[in-house]
């Protein structure tokens, strides 16, 4: 199909295709009812600039670079409380999701959104050995932005064992591991268009 | 009554010497009393949790918990998967969903997993250890194995998200779920019947990005429980867990509060009534030692 | 009891509220012969719960006045209470119907003089107040149930109480010996008039009906303004009896939601605007506030919704309410949404929330015993839709609430409708006409 | 009426023997109500209690009875003697249940159910057994006018009843605005998809069947008679004009849909701007291919408009919704979707009107991808290509202007329900003065009426609002006020199609009772089956004309000399028209100013010095009179010196009874009616409204018989009203003691 990115036409529905075909769960957009429900649901909603709600509605109008940079789906705790109240049983947590990773792959993310960078940084974490390694997640965290996040007292609990550091958790099949999200995300790119 | 086997998924907070430890340690005791067998998925990786999404995509994020379902099925057949954490039930509930409802994604997720010549069969069920004690098990049967009651103790259902949404423990409701305050009273102990933060979000996914935000959140939810006179927070998420009491002694830097609230796995408690050692329940491992519970143990 | 002696040639009505009353009243002054089944002691159904309609602000027992005079006048009419239908064989044409018949313990003889009242000392909850009161053991539905007689609850037939009502009764009316009877009656068509009943509010969980005094549902807070209701027509607080004075309405409490009911329920929008004129006649300085999504006001009623727009008591807040919590320190509920109209968060304290809740068909009795047959059409809410096999071929026909989400209005047109339906399955086994 | 044989029968149960002295009331019974044969019994309306008043009905030839037991509207089943005229004297609900107990009212309590004993006795008295209107009629057809989707369904649902129908339609072939439809929203589950309108198929079968006369490209030319006799003349657009006999009718005359000219800042009227019958044409054209405009280019954006010049408050444009225009634009944006999914379309709305199951249409037409958006048009205007849309979005709350290759206007319907009588009234009272120009305009009025009636009040059916000839009852939605006339479809309310076949075939009903009714010179709604009607003594009748300008039915025609001319099936027995009679010259056979007078005239007044008052209430037997009777079944309290007269209708009151019972001594008249006003409750229109305009008159004949204008109330109650009308009636005897009884004592 011939969607034009660069210009959506406002309310026409060239982004709300974009959405429904790249996005995760992006197909449920236009079900929504304008209700509001997840608006009020949402425990983090004081905090950013567009409700859920109103996200699928700037989509329909075919804002495109307002949705894709707002901060938005960032704040999203996934807390499933829009998801089960929803009285379309949009997953509107997995859709929050899609466009935050759309609006990654897109390198559209504001500069520094904190919740981006955690986010990568906790999937390069997991990738290189297979699961995640606690300590260095937040020591890197430590480095980068000076959070103390109470993991010294973790370790006096003696919970996380400092010797982590040095290799720790890791699984054996790294190379299997590894080889499968390659695969996946080729796949992926393959269906989103983002390849080449 | 038989013995039950189960193929354990414990993640990666719960494993050994990570920030969960003790509730590791504690779901050890307890299973053992009531002679259940978990044995670890073989080279089970990370779920990716809800912050995977990001890099992370879809697929991704699929065929990686495809791959310990893989595992799961070859190794321990027939077994249920079982995980204590709540993001790994999740992700894991999650994407079985996803899979068995879309036989693209089913399609796509197998064709990754052949990357290392795996395959995802559709078989294996998930479920959270919480399940397996109500639904396998049932308040009465495992009330016959108390060994010391949990009486004199109040204790705040802190039930958080992500075991109660979307999918939930069966029986019970979103917005006021009871299955925390029924295993508090079969042990003896008491349970706030007004907690008007059981369900509410611990933040901890933005516990590290958006602090302020989360502590926020965390704030209401410890205050809540001393409203409410409550002495323990109990709670069936090593994430909540992890948040709620981690956090306390920084919110009482930030803000005044003299917070000093135990909080506490639903494992820890049994384990205790149970009749385990401190050892045995992981209490030692507390940031915010949980006296009143310690002294029954000591009984 | 006696059983009127139905013959193929007879329409039967399944449900005495006003679609059954309608469907069965049509028909037989057409000169047609109808049995009219009701399950509960009374005539009258939903709407005589109802304080006052929209628009008109008139009384609903008014017309219930007319139909029982109606009714009384009415040689063609049978009307049997507490009679459910517990089976139905045969063709169009040429149905054999199993009716129960639950015993009320009390005979025609009953002059409604109310000495078993006086006697007992048992009370029940008081369904036609929806259980807000309490009303004895030995009762009259409400003040213009039909028949009118006295109803003794099976609670006390065995015990002491029931022996004081039966000695307390000066005509010897009362017989704590009766049984369920079954019968079959042969009828040549059925109209299904079953009706509907609000969805279950404890479903509703983020509002926590089931939790917090003061939500209540729009059909109590109808009987809370009627004055022969249980606050004597005050609207008091349920925590505390103080007079509610800003009070919220919630639409589509259970309607347009694929967790509750896939449907709209129509009428709850008008009911939610009669009930903040409820508000404003109580005087004092009462305040209402709807939440909706869409406020679907047809037709003329708009003209309604625009009266009520016009009235400074009210405001509307365009938003689905998230979430109610309580404010412990004096039980008021707090709503948490967002009103999407420009996005504006909101967390409002009322003192009390009206929940509209939708309406389901009230057919659980006829699907659980068997009543309800296999070749009755019902669409993806459990209305039903009528036979299948073609309207042509049918011999039943579904009729007011019970085949859509109607207003009393609608209702009555669809049970006048199914009741012609009805007169020509008559007409064409009667001539064999066939067109 | 020498075989006239009247009996008295006092119940003594329910503790009407242990509080009052049943065997005084006996007496009265005899010597004052003069009744041949009187006996009390200690449980009347049992199976043994009834049997002694069959018996004496059988063997001692009774023929009236005076039941003094409970309410006339308890026990009906066993105090109902078919042939027997029967009055009832409320002894319980009117005395015992409301009286205070206690022996210091024992006095009281018995003087108000003596005065009931007496007057029962006295009505009954008066009251003459209904025969029935004795001009039966015979047509048992109806009429049905308008060939719509309506009127089709009127036609066949009566067909296959049996009953024969003659169906008259404007045009050259049946289907109305229907057949101008590509297709229908759907009636039954899944409720997903537009369906065929099916209007052919019924067509066809309208045509084919024996018992439908069809008489196409044609009107009414008059409308005269009444149920079970209209005489009709219908018009042949050819010139030729046949004369039938039907029953009943049942008008479906459909709607026209609001004129888009009249919508010029919504692009009415310009190229790419269509209303719904208009995308309905370019539907039918494109017959499932992609739809293209008038000008041949395939639309790829379309914008629906919802509420166009609808819900329109500033009193330009229809104030009330259509109710079926979303659904409707819902469909017609699937029309595009289904023939390509690649078209943008968006619904603008303000509220989202699909009730019922229409919430899955709704959700189909989303899936499909039609866009919805709540926000409000304030502009569009026509540009080279299409059309620009000028609206708020008030989710995003912001103004924009976008580009669509078509504009479709959801506008509403506007009923062709005929002539306003209103603006009928005005002229022809105007005409009837002489004004020419009066003349003109009734006359062009009376060419653009569907019925052309030659009734007294106007040639069409009254409109409720907003120009449809709805009913104005919640409960009874078919209670027309010209009697055997019934509106159905988008003539009596705005409705879909599903609505409109329903309405069609409840009005089908209806029309078949009519007729079945005045078969049996039977009233129908409210008073079902009443088979006495008026009667007038024409001798004494002075031509005054208010009974036939009251008569909310529309049912007394004025003759040449001006001389009322009862129709006795269009009348509806409420005797607004006994109450309008200066001369008392009209009357029922069991209800007249004598049945209710020889009441007021009965009750024993005591003299000025015993210090009690006598008020007499006359009470709407629907609302007032059950009002009262429910203050005694809930036990409620009130004066033990009013005495209460159910009546038909406030209408029916006739200023006599007022003026006697007040000469005779009485100290207050309380009347009891109904609600009037725009909302009025009153079941015959206006006989509340009656009630005030008279008694408004009468304050001067009161200030000349020198009494104080508060002797005579008139109140709205309502039948819940039971708790509130006991305290009004203590707080009037309140009032009434603090006046002082009335003057006229010992004269009457």
């Amino acid at each position: 199909m011939a969607t034009n990115l660069q210009t959506p036409a406002p309310y026409h529905n060239n982004f709300l295709r974009e959405v429904e075909e790249r996005v995760e769960e992006g197909e449920w957009v236009k079900m929504c009812m304008q209700c509001g429900v997840c608006a009020g649901s949402c425990p983090f909603g004081p905090h950013w600039e567009h409700s859920p709600q109103k996200i699928f509605m700037m989509i329909r109008a075919g804002k495109r670079e307002e949705v894709l940079t707002s901060d938005a789906m960032w704040m999203c705790t996934s807390c499933y409380n829009c998801v089960v109240r929803c009285p379309r049983q949009l997953p509107i947590t997995h859709i929050m999701h899609g466009l935050a990773s759309y609006a990654h792959r897109l390198g559209l993310v504001p500069k520094g959104q904190p919740t981006h960078e955690f986010a990568t940084m906790f999937w390069n974490n997991l990738a290189k050995k297979g699961r995640v390694n606690e300590l260095k997640l937040t020591l890197a965290l430590y480095f980068k932005d000076g959070l103390v996040a109470g993991i010294k007292t973790v370790v006096l609990a003696k919970r996380l064992n400092p010797m982590e550091i040095f290799g720790g958790h890791a699984i054996k099949d790294l190379k299997g591991f590894q080889a499968i999200i390659a695969k996946a995300r080729e796949i992926e790119d393959k269906k989103q268009g983002l390849t080449g | 009554m038989a013995k039950k086997e189960y193929a354990f998924y414990p993640g990666c907070s719960s494993q050994l010497k990570a920030s969960a430890s003790n509730y590791l340690t504690s779901v050890n005791s307890m299973c053992k009393t009531l002679d259940v067998k978990l044995t670890e998925i073989p080279d089970w990786n990370c779920c990716s949790a809800s912050i995977g999404y990001c890099e992370g995509g879809e697929l991704p994020r699929l065929a990686i918990n495809a791959r310990n379902f893989a595992q799961a099925e070859t190794h321990l057949p027939g077994q249920d998967i079982v995980a204590t954490c709540a993001a790994c039930w999740l992700s894991a509930r999650e994407t079985k969903d996803r899979l068995d409802g879309s036989a693209q994604l089913m399609k796509e997720t197998n064709e990754a997993l052949a990357a290392a010549g795996l395959h995802y069969n559709a078989e294996v069920e998930i479920r959270h250890m919480v399940e397996v004690l109500i639904e396998d098990f049932g308040y009465e049967e495992l009330k016959k194995s108390m060994k010391k009651s949990l009486e004199g103790i109040k204790f705040a259902g802190y039930v958080g998200c992500q075991t109660n949404r979307p999918f939930g423990i069966s029986g019970e409701s979103f917005e006021n779920p009871l299955y925390l305050d029924k295993l508090v009273e079969t042990f003896g102990g008491e349970a706030l019947t007004k907690y008007d933060q059981k369900v509410a979000c611990c933040g901890g996914a933005l516990a590290f990005s958006e602090p302020e935000k989360s502590q926020k959140q965390i704030r209401d939810i410890v205050e809540s429980a001393y409203d409410h006179g409550a002495e323990m927070i109990v709670t069936p998420c090593p994430l909540c867990q992890a948040n709620v009491e981690v956090y306390q002694s920084e919110i009482n830097k930030k803000q005044g509060t003299k917070f000093n609230m135990p909080v506490l796995y639903y494992s820890q408690l049994m384990t205790v009534a149970y009749g385990g050692s401190m050892k045995d329940a992981g209490l030692d491992g507390q940031l915010i030692r949980a006296e009143k519970l310690e002294k029954i143990t000591a009984k | 009891m006696t059983v009127p002696t139905a013959t193929s040639r007879m329409i039967l009505v399944v449900g005495g509220g006003i679609s059954g009353i309608t469907a069965a009243l049509e028909a037989a002054e057409c000169g047609q012969q109808v049995m009219l089944v009701e399950k509960t002691p009374t005539l009258g159904g939903r709407t005589s719960q109802l304080y006052r309609y929209f628009p008109k602000m008139c009384h609903p027992s008014c017309g219930l006045e007319i139909n029982l005079k109606r009714l009384r006048g009415n040689p063609n009419v049978r009307v049997m209470t507490q009679t459910e239908v517990v089976a139905v064989e045969g063709k169009r044409g040429d149905y054999r119907v199993s009716l129960k018949l639950t015993p009320r313990y009390v005979t025609q003889n009953c002059t409604a003089c109310g000495k078993c009242a006086e006697a007992v000392s048992a009370e029940i909850p008081d369904a036609f107040n929806y259980g807000l009161s309490r009303l004895k053991a030995a009762y009259l539905p409400h003040a213009m149930a039909y028949p009118q007689r006295y109803v003794i609850d099976p609670s006390i037939i065995a015990t002491a109480e029931g022996q004081k009502a039966k000695a307390a009764c000066p005509v010897n009316a009362i017989d704590l010996e009766m049984v369920e009877e079954q019968v079959e009656v042969n009828v040549g068509a059925i109209v299904w008039a079953t009706g509907w009943r609000p969805y279950d509010a404890n479903k509703i969980q983020p509002y926590g009906y089931d939790r917090f005094p003061n939500v209540i549902t729009s059909l109590e807070f109808e009987r809370l303004a009627d004055p022969r209701g249980p606050t004597g027509g005050k609207l008091l607080r349920p925590s505390d009896g103080q007079p509610a004075k800003n009070i919220a309405f919630i639409q589509c409490a259970g309607s347009r939601d694929e967790n509750h009911l896939r449907h709209c329920s129509r009428v709850c929008c008008m009911a939610s605007l009669k009930q903040t004129q409820y508000v404003r006649e109580a005087g004092g300085d009462g305040k209402s506030t709807i939440y909706y999504i869409d406020i679907r006001a047809i037709d003329r009623f708009e003209d309604f919704y625009q009266m009520v727009q016009a009235d400074t008591t009210v405001s509307f807040v365009k938003s689905k309410v998230a979430r109610i919590a309580l404010n412990e320190a004096n039980n008021n509920p707090i709503l948490h949404g967002v009103d999407t109209e420009g996005y504006h968060r909101y967390a409002n304290e009322h003192d009390l929330v009206v929940l509209a809740v939708g309406m389901e068909p009230e057919i659980t009795g006829l699907l659980a015993n068997g009543g309800l047959r296999a070749d009755i059409v019902l669409d993806s809410s459990n209305f039903i839709e009528g036979c299948a096999g073609g309207a042509l071929e049918a011999g039943m026909f579904g009729a007011g609430a019970a085949a859509s989400p109607l207003d009393v209005n609608r209702s009555v047109q669809s049970a006048t409708a199914a009741s012609l339906k009805a007169i020509q399955v008559l007409h064409k086994v009667a001539s064999s006409e066939v067109v | 009426m020498a075989d006239n044989k009247f009996a008295a029968y006092i119940c003594a149960g329910c503790g009407i023997g242990e509080t009052l002295d049943v065997k005084s009331l006996e007496k009265i019974a005899q010597k004052e109500g003069k009744m041949a044969l009187v006996k009390s019994h200690p449980f009347l309306c049992s199976e043994e209690g009834v049997k002694t008043i069959q018996d004496d009905i059988a063997n001692e030839s009774v023929t009236h009875i005076c039941i003094a037991a409970c309410s006339r509207r308890a026990k009906t089943e066993a105090f109902s003697f078919p042939g027997i005229s029967t009055a009832r004297a409320n002894l319980r609900e009117g005395v015992l249940w409301v009286v205070a107990a206690g022996a210091e009212h024992d006095e009281v309590r018995q003087e108000m159910a003596e005065d009931y004993v007496r007057m029962g006795c006295a009505e009954v008295k008066k009251m003459i057994l209904p025969q029935g209107n004795p001009d039966k009629t015979q047509a048992k057809n109806i009429l049905v006018v308008g060939g719509g989707m309506a009127g089709m369904t009127s036609a066949i649902e009566a067909a296959e009843a049996g009953y024969d129908v003659v169906l008259v339609e404007k045009s050259g072939a049946l289907g109305g605005f229907a057949k101008q439809l590509w297709k229908r929203v759907p009636f039954s589950a899944p409720y997903s998809e537009a369906q065929p309108t099916g209007v052919e198929e019924l067509a066809a079968r309208v045509t084919a069947h024996p018992r439908i006369k069809l008489h196409l490209n044609s009107t009414l030319a008059e409308t005269a008679g009444a149920p079970g006799r209209f005489m009709i003349k219908i018009a042949q657009e050819s010139g030729g004009v046949s004369d039938i006999t039907v029953g009943a009718i049942v008008q479906a005359t459909g709607f026209t849909p609001y004129d888009v000219n009249k919508l010029p800042e919504l692009g009415g009227g310009q190229p790419n701007v269509v209303d719904q019958a208009g995308l309905e044409t370019l539907a039918r054209t494109a017959n499932g291919a992609a739809i293209q405009r008038a000008d041949g280019k395939v639309v790829n954006s379309v914008i629906f408009l919802q509420c166009a010049g609808q819900r329109d408050d500033s009193g330009t444009h229809l104030s009330y919704c259509s109710g079926h225009c979303c659904a409707t634009s819902i469909k017609q944006a699937m029309y595009f979707k289904d023939a390509n999914p690649d078209v943008d379309t968006m619904i603008l709305y303000q509220d989202l009107r699909v009730p019922g199951m229409g919430e899955d249409f709704y959700r189909s037409a989303q899936d499909k991808g039609v866009t919805f958006t709540k926000g409000k048009a304030t502009k569009v205007a026509g540009n080279g290509h299409g059309c620009s849309v000028e609206f708020k979005d008030l989710i995003l709350d912001e103004l924009t202007t976008l580009n669509a290759d078509l504009v479709v206007l959801a506008t509403g319907q506007v009923s062709n329900a005929g002539v306003d009588l209103d603006k009928w009234t005005e002229v022809s009272t105007a005409a009837e003065s002489g004004d020419a120009s009066a003349k003109e305009e009734q006359q062009r009025l009376r060419t653009t009426s569907v019925l052309k009636m030659n009734y007294r009040q106007g040639p069409d059916l009254p409109q409720l609002k907003h120009g449809f000839a709805d009913s104005h009852f919640i409960c009874f939605p078919y209670e027309t006020r010209r009697t055997g006339i019934y509106a159905a479809g988008p003539t009596r309310r705005p409705m879909d199609l599903d609505q409109a076949i329903t309405d069609a075939t409840g009005a089908a009903l209806k029309a078949i009772q009519a007729v079945e009714n005045a078969a049996a010179g039977r009233a129908s709604l409210p008073r079902v089956g009443d088979l006495s009607y008026p009667i007038v003594r024409l001798e004494g009748c002075t031509q005054c004309k208010r009974c036939t300008v009251e008569c909310p039915f529309g049912a007394i025609d004025e003759d040449e000399r001006r001389f009322p001319q009862f129709n006795e099936q269009r009348c509806r027995r409420c005797g607004t028209c006994m109450g309008a009679c200066p001369v008392r010259v009209i009357s029922f056979e069991n209800y007249s100013c004598d049945t209710v007078g020889m009441q007021i005239k009965a009750v024993n007044i005591p003299d000025e010095d015993e210090d009690k008052p006598r008020i007499l209430i006359l009470a709407c037997e629907n609302d007032a009179y059950p009002a009262l009777d429910m203050a005694g079944l809930q036990r409620q309290v009130y004066s033990a010196y009013v005495r209460a007269v159910p009546i038909r209708c406030l209408g029916s009151v006739n200023t006599i009874w007022i003026t006697d019972a007040l000469n005779s001594g009485y100290d207050g008249v309380m009347m009891m009616g109904c609600k009037r006003g725009d909302d009025y409750q009153c079941h015959f229109v206006k006989g509340s409204e009656m009630a005030y305009y008279r008694m408004s008159k009468i304050g001067d004949t009161l200030t000349q018989m020198g009494l104080e204008p508060e002797r005579v109330q008139t109140l709205e109650i309502a039948i819940t009203d039971s708790v509130r009308v006991a305290g009004l009636i203590n707080d009037y005897v309140k009032q009434i003691k603090e006046i002082g009884l009335s003057p006229m004592k010992g004269f009457g």
